[in-house]
């Protein structure tokens, strides 16, 4: 097990800098960051000689020695833009993206789920085919338009909801939170439903199909077969054995779910990490996106090490033997 | 023979599942209307001398001020929105099916011989899928476009921009089809029939094409139609960002994307008609897939 | 108790509806054990499922009464009927691996369906549970009943299974394939403890399988079942020891005997006259082809000394060291040419392991492999053009999966040929193959057909043809009967040692079935837990083996002996 | 002391300004909102004109060798400091040092004078009229905040205090700052002129999203925004208790020519030649567009046809050349006959995508116009990120700009996009056109005192440029400000938003 774990972790690393390094690539090609930074009137002379300061005139791979080098330091540079630390800056945006994406899935989950279940149980029945064919239609308009559809009918139509931003935060250290105010959670409802549709659909059919699968194993037939109540076969034997699989798949969507926040953040004005990320190609704040890539890569490799274990504890199949 | 019974076993299938039929006629339709479009469309939106700003904004024929030359309307350059919307579905489902057909070989081959040879191969391909994963569509889509034009002539940009799209969008989608197929061969590889291949000292180049892959296609082909609609999905979306396709050779995603800017002025048929048609085909093809799965899963049958 | 009558059972499917069980009756008393019988598709189980109300959505009942005592199974409605289930009739299913909840623990589940009928606390529920365990024969039940599934073995949790059937007193129990999925020792005992049940409770069984060995063993009554209909029905020792039927006949004369080796079976003709001539020449061809390759006529000598197999284990908890299993262990072994070496030996004693070696599928540990006086390289070093890849073929237990279903029989055919050169000619090719598929007994069509068209004996008749093709020296056959049912196994059998006595094929014969080995080797060895515990010439070990385990093996058989077979 | 009902003010634009420093980046939000916090010598009133801050009066000295500005007294920076000559002197070293971004406002400076504790003397090498006007947006800091906190220079990579906190003189002080996210401001009781507005806190928003941004005017949570897309005035008009203010900012919209190119780079079939360097075919460019339609279509009609380079009413606009060539589709093409060209050609027309208000859509719209005299533009659209660079690297054959003159004078487009591009001058005369005449005039523009003289030269300029379409410019840019009924703003053509005139009823 440790030896799978460090086995991993040491892949992870590569695959830390392989991402830093398509991150770093970017540098070379979204735009001119100097154009960017600079006001019309800057005299070329001055560009050259900011371009000069800021190394981008170094070789390639210079400038990618020095940006690896700096961040195993813990040193994540400063923003062409801003010029904050983009460490702080991202750690500023961190938990609203976090936060975001949580609620998203729980929503995906506590919604996803129970309609998963459902509609495996009934699988021709008229609701069924209704959420099925309902949820689809969800999935099948761009978020963006989705988005801005909520926002003018809670927003504007019936102004029930906030249409932008995070409403009441409150600061628990440096994490700042919207769950612990009524406005925060008002806010957070349209961008985190916009979000999880995608992933409760996602959920709802995943579910179902494997349901559908786990109802005609052996075990729930013997279950049914000596008299096992209806509700504990349901949601005891066969949604147990359903959610092994779906977790892992959730587990990875996760992921899915912060990167995808960018599109959201940017309807919703989320001040998350995914609309710093959108502002930073917008000014070609390169520092900041390849950073911004790291995180997001290194998110991605802790999950994906979390699932596998999760997986490889729960389930011994997959504990792969081979001759020595 | 196998062919016949499995047309029998569609057919069979298929006059069971009115929603497959509705969902069939309509992809059919739509698909159709795609292929043929210079033949369908009343004008060329590429071409553009054939529409004048003058005819920009009016509505469809059966709303007051709509023209009947103009079907479904026009957009903010005069263009005819079904024109528009048929070229659009066009190269809305060729980019999405090159993307799908790219991710599909490169997913499947990567991931046939990860699952096949296992250990550090393994390993290596499904960090490199993690890498993948790691990066947003828009992000790939950012990089190639990035790539390709530092490393090619600027005159080809243009022609180019298709060709970013489509393999930005088929490198998000390989992940799937190589996990997908790496699971299964996993799972493929202990059955007798592979090991006697293996015993009888078959080349495993042969034992993947012709052995291993025969009998893993049908989840992949599930797949296949479900991330084509997603393909359709994320071209939108990149377009939106900003990194899709230029607004003068239109996909479905760049009509809705410039759609959205008249959500409220009132020139709804910009945005809706687009989209409609959008959600139409996709939630097709999603039903068309779903019916796959259950064609190719036998213990529904 | 239970009263059958005239039950008709049809399905409804794309091509129209098959009547899966028809007209059948039966009556299972107190106590009594009621044996089904017949060959897969029969409508054994359809029988089970339509007394449990549980027939798959596509079946109903055409027609008949169902009556257990007084109630009127048919006129329940669901929800009732539910309630029924587990309180008077429960049913046991063929395989303990996937019938228990892998996620809850065998206390959870006997509290929650001995709750689910009866209104006790959950402590009084325990208590019955556990000696519910005891009862059925598992030691220190208080603390194993925490465990969950997988941390049984095979036969415990089989048990398992029989205490959920039982914790809710039911009075009729339905037992679809219950040992099928076990080891003969396992077998004996779970056997044993049906009898025991029937007996000391009286609760009446079903009992359903196609080994007749087993039926005979320890049933009452028995229902011979062929095609939907009854065949015959009596008292065990009348229908199985005197049986009336041609297809009852036939069936008992498909059972391997232990005691005794017999030439061929007896099997009812399938082909006519004209047919089978035609055939004849066909085969006649196949066994030129085969012939003019072999030089002596006899299969080579395989040498194995001290082969040792290693799996690697899983880490124990977080942090432990790993243990490694050793699957085989110094294992010495030695084929006659043109002989069959019979390898038997319980579930898991690494007889697949030591077939997968010879075949180069699994890496040794250490020892060393001659063919014919020759080295033969492990499966590493074995390179894919190693002479031995074509000389050493193996038969594979599941005929199921061993042939690509994607690909027609003649693809499956011609490969051997064309990847070891043999012919390379097409038309050739495909001419050599129909004549093969004649000499194991199909018609030349089956050629054109995929593989899942065709019967699972038929489909292991291709798998036979496929090691042919390659003109071997050795032929491996691990368990090739073991899924089919008695009366295919018997063709399977015979096809087998036709080929052998007319090709001198060397042959290593794996099986855990002691009668079926007996019909076919001439040599015999014994695996215990990787090693090797017997090795002699066979008839001598069926007449006294030496070994205690050998000994024991042979008295767990279950045999059917009801005074002298039917002629 | 303020008028009655105080107000706390939510208003919200497209961008963040991205740092709290005035020297840092020349870039239009950045000033626009400092121009709230910090002051300047002089500043512009509601009409653009120039008129004292804190400076109270400006001479300029004699033989033109500079102005002498006499600076207000008792002013405090909002963390009480008082103000002085040393400020001053202070923020121009600081403004004008390699670190700054809007250095090249004080090229014309040799040295700044002390002369007392509240009169400072600008040399420069030449006679400079137009001086005072070029550094309204020259903000003054505090020398003993600046220093003392370590921000004696703009931060240039790392960020230095400047950057999140501002010590200004101005009307509003900064109360919070999360960048990106919103920006508190809050008045400055101790501030030297008479307040107008009647805010009591001012909060500012970056919404990216222009319909997201209209979704929070529309539901209440924000007061003001700017701008807003032209195809939702209606939206916004119809509904009540929400108004529009529509104007025209100083931003001229224009397309340009690869004058230098010696070939065409994105012909399909013209590849050995540049249509281009005739004028006639220029002109015929000029007269195939159909501004009004583009106007009435893409820009609502909230645009205004350009004729030059700099819009109506700035100061050196020619009246002489007012007319823009009429729209005559048959004329254009004689003309491209005439040049050699009867069945037109193709080329690439570059274009941004995000920079200016439907610039995408324009360019579409000019290409199909093109088009039906028979030349094919190949429009490449593209995020503005990337735009400059190509426009630097000559990736065009023809291309769009909008100008908006930083000095509101009509030297400052001859200086930037007509003069002979060099290291200094010309510097986004992307096109490379050049005119020795124009050359020659620009330095006696910069330096004539004399208006009718001067004026007399931009009008040669003026006519030069449209004589030989050096640009065919298209419209002026309009500029549209939605708000609450209840919010009274004063719109200034330059688009800076000043909180100092609004109030909320
Ligand atoms: N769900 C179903 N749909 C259609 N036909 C079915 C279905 N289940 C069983 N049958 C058919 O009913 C017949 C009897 O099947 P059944 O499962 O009862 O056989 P069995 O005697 O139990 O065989 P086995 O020994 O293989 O278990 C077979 O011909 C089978 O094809
Ligand atoms: N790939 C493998 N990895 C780990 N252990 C294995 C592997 N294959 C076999 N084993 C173990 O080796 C032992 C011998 O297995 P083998 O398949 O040879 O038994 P067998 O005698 O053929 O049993 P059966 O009659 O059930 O087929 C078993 O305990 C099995 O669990
Ligand atoms: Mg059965
Ligand atoms: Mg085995």
């Amino acid at each position: 097990m440790v030896a799978f774990i460090l086995k991993r972790l040491v892949q992870s690393v590569f695959v830390m800098l392989a991402v830093a390094f398509l991150a770093f690539s970017l540098f070379k090609f979204v735009g001119d960051p100097i154009s960017q930074m600079t006001g019309v009137e800057t005299s070329i002379e001055d560009q050259e000689r900011l371009r000069e300061e800021l190394g981008l005139n170094d070789p390639f791979f210079v400038q990618f020695a020095r940006f690896t080098g700096d961040m195993l330091q813990g040193d994540f540079g400063y923003s062409f833009r801003t010029r904050e630390p983009i460490g702080e800056m991202l750690l500023s945006r961190l938990p609203a993206t976090l936060e975001l994406g949580t609620v998203a899935l729980v929503i995906s989950l506590i919604v996803g789920i129970p309609a998963g279940v459902y509609t495996a149980l009934r699988p021709r029945g008229l609701v069924s085919q209704s959420i099925l064919i309902a949820t689809l239609i969800g999935v099948s308009i761009p978020t963006f338009v989705i988005g801005i559809l909520l926002i003018f009918l809670f927003g504007v139509q019936l102004g029930w909801l906030p249409t932008y931003g995070r409403g009441g935060t409150v600061d628990i250290g440096w994490w700042r939170s919207s769950l612990f105010t009524v406005e925060g959670w008002r806010s957070l409802v349209l961008p985190a439903l916009t979000l999880g549709l995608f992933q409760l659909t996602l959920t709802m059919r995943l579910v179902r199909a494997q349901m559908m699968e786990v109802m005609r194993t052996d075990h729930i037939r013997f279950a049914i077969a000596r008299g096992v109540p209806w509700r504990s076969i349901r949601y005891r034997h066969a949604l147990s054995n359903t959610m092994i699989p779906v977790i892992t798949v959730i587990g990875l969507q996760f992921g899915g779910v912060i990167a995808f926040s960018i599109v959201t953040e940017s309807v919703f004005q989320w001040p998350g990490m995914g609309l710093l990320f959108l502002e930073s190609i917008r000014f070609v704040d390169i520092p900041v996106m390849s950073v911004y890539l790291v995180v997001i890569a290194f998110f991605f490799v802790i999950i994906n090490l979390l699932v596998d274990l999760l997986y490889l504890a729960i389930d011994p199949r997959l504990r792969v033997r081979e001759s020595v | 023979m196998l062919g016949r019974l499995m047309q029998s076993e569609a057919v069979w299938l298929f006059s069971r599942s009115p929603a497959a039929i509705l969902a069939a006629i309509a992809a059919v339709t739509i698909v159709l209307g795609a292929l043929f479009a210079p033949w369908i469309a009343p004008t060329d939106p590429y071409d553009l001398s054939s529409f004048s700003l003058i005819d920009g904004l009016l509505p469809p024929v059966w709303e007051d001020g709509g023209d009947p030359r103009f079907l479904l309307g026009t957009d903010d350059q005069g263009r005819d929105m079904f024109s528009s919307i048929l070229y659009g579905a066009r190269l809305s489902l060729a980019i999405a099916g090159m993307a799908m057909a790219i991710a599909l070989v490169l997913g499947v081959g990567l991931g046939l011989a990860a699952g096949y040879y296992g250990g550090r191969f393994d390993a290596v391909v499904m960090r490199i899928a993690d890498v993948q994963l790691a990066l947003p569509a828009i992000l790939t889509a950012l990089l190639i476009d990035g790539i390709s034009r530092g490393i090619l002539p600027r005159d080809m940009h243009d022609d180019l921009r298709l060709g970013v799209i489509t393999v930005a969008i088929a490198l998000s989608l390989w992940v799937n089809f190589a996990r997908t197929a790496r699971a299964s061969v996993f799972v493929e590889r202990n059955k007798d029939y592979v090991q006697a291949a293996i015993m009888m000292g078959q080349h495993p180049l042969r034992i993947m094409a012709r052995h291993i892959l025969p009998n893993i296609l049908g989840p992949l082909l599930v797949i296949a139609t479900v991330d084509l609609a997603s393909a359709i999905l994320l071209e939108a979306t990149l377009s939106f960002l900003g990194v899709g396709l230029p607004a003068d050779s239109p996909s479905l995603g760049t009509l809705i994307r410039i759609g959205m800017q008249y959500l409220l002025s009132g020139e709804w048929w910009i945005l809706w008609i687009p989209t409609l048609f959008l959600v139409v085909l996709v939630v097709a093809i999603n039903l068309l897939g779903d019916f796959l799965r259950d064609l190719f899963n036998p213990s529904l049958r | 108790m239970l009263e059958v009558e005239n039950l008709t059972v049809r399905f409804r499917h794309r091509q129209g509806t098959t009547t899966a069980v028809e007209d059948v009756s039966l009556n299972v008393g107190r106590g009594e054990i009621h044996g089904l019988v017949g060959e897969s598709g029969a409508g054994k189980s359809t029988i089970g499922a339509a007394i449990m109300g549980l027939l798959p959505a596509a079946g109903e009942i055409a027609s008949g009464d169902l009556r257990l005592d007084d109630t009127d199974l048919r006129a329940l409605t669901p929800m009732e009927a539910h309630r029924l289930r587990g309180k008077r009739i429960s049913m046991i299913f063929q395989d303990p691996q996937t019938s228990l909840d892998p996620l809850m623990t065998v206390e959870a589940q006997l509290i929650e369906t001995i709750q689910a009928h009866e209104d006790i606390s959950a402590e009084a529920a325990r208590q019955r549970a556990i000696e519910l365990l005891e009862e059925i024969g598992i030691a220190r039940a208080e603390t194993r009943i925490r465990a969950y599934p997988h941390q049984f073995s095979g036969g415990m949790r089989q048990r398992v299974v029989i205490a959920l059937a039982l914790c809710t007193n039911p009075e009729l129990i339905i037992a679809d394939e219950p040992t099928t999925a076990l080891d003969v020792a396992v077998q004996a005992q779970v056997l044993d403890l049906i009898r025991r049940l029937a007996d000391a409770r009286g609760v009446g069984f079903i009992l359903i399988t196609h080994d007749i060995g087993v039926i005979a063993q320890v049933s009452d009554r028995v229902t011979v079942l062929r095609g939907g209909r009854v065949v015959e029905q009596g008292p065990t020792p009348q229908v199985l020891g005197a049986p009336e039927q041609p297809y009852t006949k036939a069936l008992m004369a498909a059972v391997p005997p232990l005691d005794r080796k017999l030439d061929r079976f007896r099997l009812p003709r399938v082909a006519g006259e004209e047919e089978e001539a035609a055939a004849a020449s066909a085969a006649k061809e196949a066994e030129d082809w085969l012939m003019s390759g072999s030089g002596t006529g006899l299969g080579p000598a395989l040498d194995l000394s001290d082969i040792t197999v290693r799996f690697r284990g899983e880490r124990r908890g977080f942090l432990g060291a790993r243990e490694d299993f050793t699957a085989l262990d110094g294992v010495s072994l030695s084929v006659r040419p043109g002989t069959v070496m019979g390898l038997v030996g319980e579930s898991g004693s690494g007889k697949s392991t030591l077939a997968k070696v010879v075949a180069a599928l699994v890496q040794p540990a250490s020892g060393e492999m001659m063919l014919d006086g020759a080295p033969l390289p492990p499966m590493r070093s074995r390179s894919r053009h190693d002479p031995s890849r074509r000389l050493v073929q193996m038969v594979f237990q599941d005929p199921f999966s061993s042939l690509n279903a994607r690909h027609r029989v003649l693809g499956i055919l011609s490969e051997p040929l064309r990847l070891y050169g043999l012919e390379t000619d097409a038309a050739r090719r495909e001419r050599l193959v129909r004549a093969m598929l004649a000499l194991v007994g199909l018609p030349p069509e089956a050629a054109d057909r995929y593989p899942h068209q065709f019967s699972g004996g038929q489909r292991q008749r291709i798998a036979v043809a496929r090691a042919l093709l390659s003109r071997p020296g050795l032929l491996i056959c691990d368990e090739p009967t073991s899924a089919l049912d008695v009366s295919i196994q018997a063709q399977v059998l015979n096809l087998l040692k036709d080929l052998q006595t007319r090709f001198g094929l060397t042959t290593l014969f794996i099986s855990h079935n002691l009668a079926v080995v007996r019909q076919m080797s001439d040599d015999i060895a014994v695996l215990k837990d990787g090693s090797l515990v017997e090795t002699g010439l066979s008839e001598p070990f069926f007449a006294g083996p030496q070994a205690t385990y050998s000994q024991e093996l042979l008295a767990q058989t279950p045999t059917v002996r009801f005074g002298p077979r039917a002629a | 002391a303020f008028p009655a009902a105080a107000e706390s003010f939510n208003w919200a634009g497209t961008t963040d300004p991205q740092t709290m420093d005035p020297h840092a980046v020349n870039a239009a939000p950045v000033l626009s909102f400092l121009n709230n916090i910090y002051e300047g010598l002089v500043r512009r009133g509601p009409d653009m004109s120039v008129e004292p801050s804190l400076a109270t009066s400006w001479v300029a000295l004699p033989d033109g060798a500079g102005w002498r500005f006499t600076l207000r007294e008792g002013v405090t920076f909002h963390d009480g400091a008082a103000f002085n000559a040393d400020d001053v002197i202070f923020s121009y070293e600081r403004a004008a040092s390699e670190a700054s971004d809007v250095r090249s406002w004080f090229a014309p400076v040799t040295e700044v004078v002390r002369v007392d504790d509240f009169t400072v003397d600008f040399l420069t090498a030449a006679p400079n009229p137009l001086f005072p006007g070029s550094i309204a947006n020259f903000m003054i800091l505090d020398s003993d905040w600046a220093t003392g906190n370590g921000a004696e220079l703009p931060a240039r990579d790392a960020e230095n205090f400047a950057t999140r906190n501002a010590n200004g003189t101005g009307p509003f002080s900064l109360a919070g700052r999360d960048p990106g996210i919103e920006t508190r401001l809050v008045p400055n009781e101790g501030w030297w002129d008479t307040a107008e507005h009647n805010l009591t806190e001012a909060v500012f928003t970056p919404i990216g999203n222009p319909a997201t941004g209209l979704a929070a005017l529309l539901s209440g949570e924000i007061d003001f925004i700017s701008p807003i897309p032209l195809q939702d005035i209606e939206q916004v008009e119809s509904r009540d208790g929400f108004k529009v203010l529509s104007g025209l900012e100083t931003r001229v919209i224009m397309l340009g020519f690869g004058h230098d190119h010696e070939t065409l780079k994105y012909s399909e079939e013209t590849t050995d030649a540049n249509p281009f360097l005739d004028a006639r075919v220029r002109l015929a460019v000029a007269q195939a567009i159909d501004v009004a339609t583009i106007d009435r279509v893409i820009m609502r009609d909230a645009a205004e046809p350009a004729s030059q380079l700099l819009p109506e009413g700035l100061s050196g606009w020619s009246a002489a050349h007012a007319e823009r060539p009429a729209f005559d589709a048959e004329a254009a093409k004689a003309l491209l006959a005439e040049a050699g060209y009867p069945d037109g050609f193709s080329f690439g027309l570059m274009c941004p995508n995000d920079r200016y208000i439907n610039d995408e859509a324009v360019c579409r719209a000019v290409a199909s116009m093109l088009a039906r005299v028979g030349i094919e533009a190949n429009v490449n659209a593209m995020p503005v990120r990337g735009y400059w660079d190509e426009l630097r690297s000559d990736n065009f054959d023809m291309y769009l700009l909008g100008w908006s003159p930083g000095t509101f004078d009509a030297e400052h487009p001859i200086r930037f996009l007509a003069h002979t591009p060099n290291e200094r001058l010309g510097t986004w005369n992307f096109g490379g056109f050049s005119s020795a005449r124009i050359d020659e005039l620009l330095e006696p523009i910069q330096q004539e005192i004399d208006e009718a003289a001067r004026q007399a030269m931009i009008d040669e300029v003026a006519g030069i440029l449209q004589e030989e379409v050096a640009y065919v410019p298209l419209y002026t840019e309009p500029l549209i400000w939605a708000m609450k009924e209840s919010v009274e703003v004063v719109q200034r053509p330059d688009n800076f938003f000043m909180l100092r005139w609004v109030t909320v009823n």
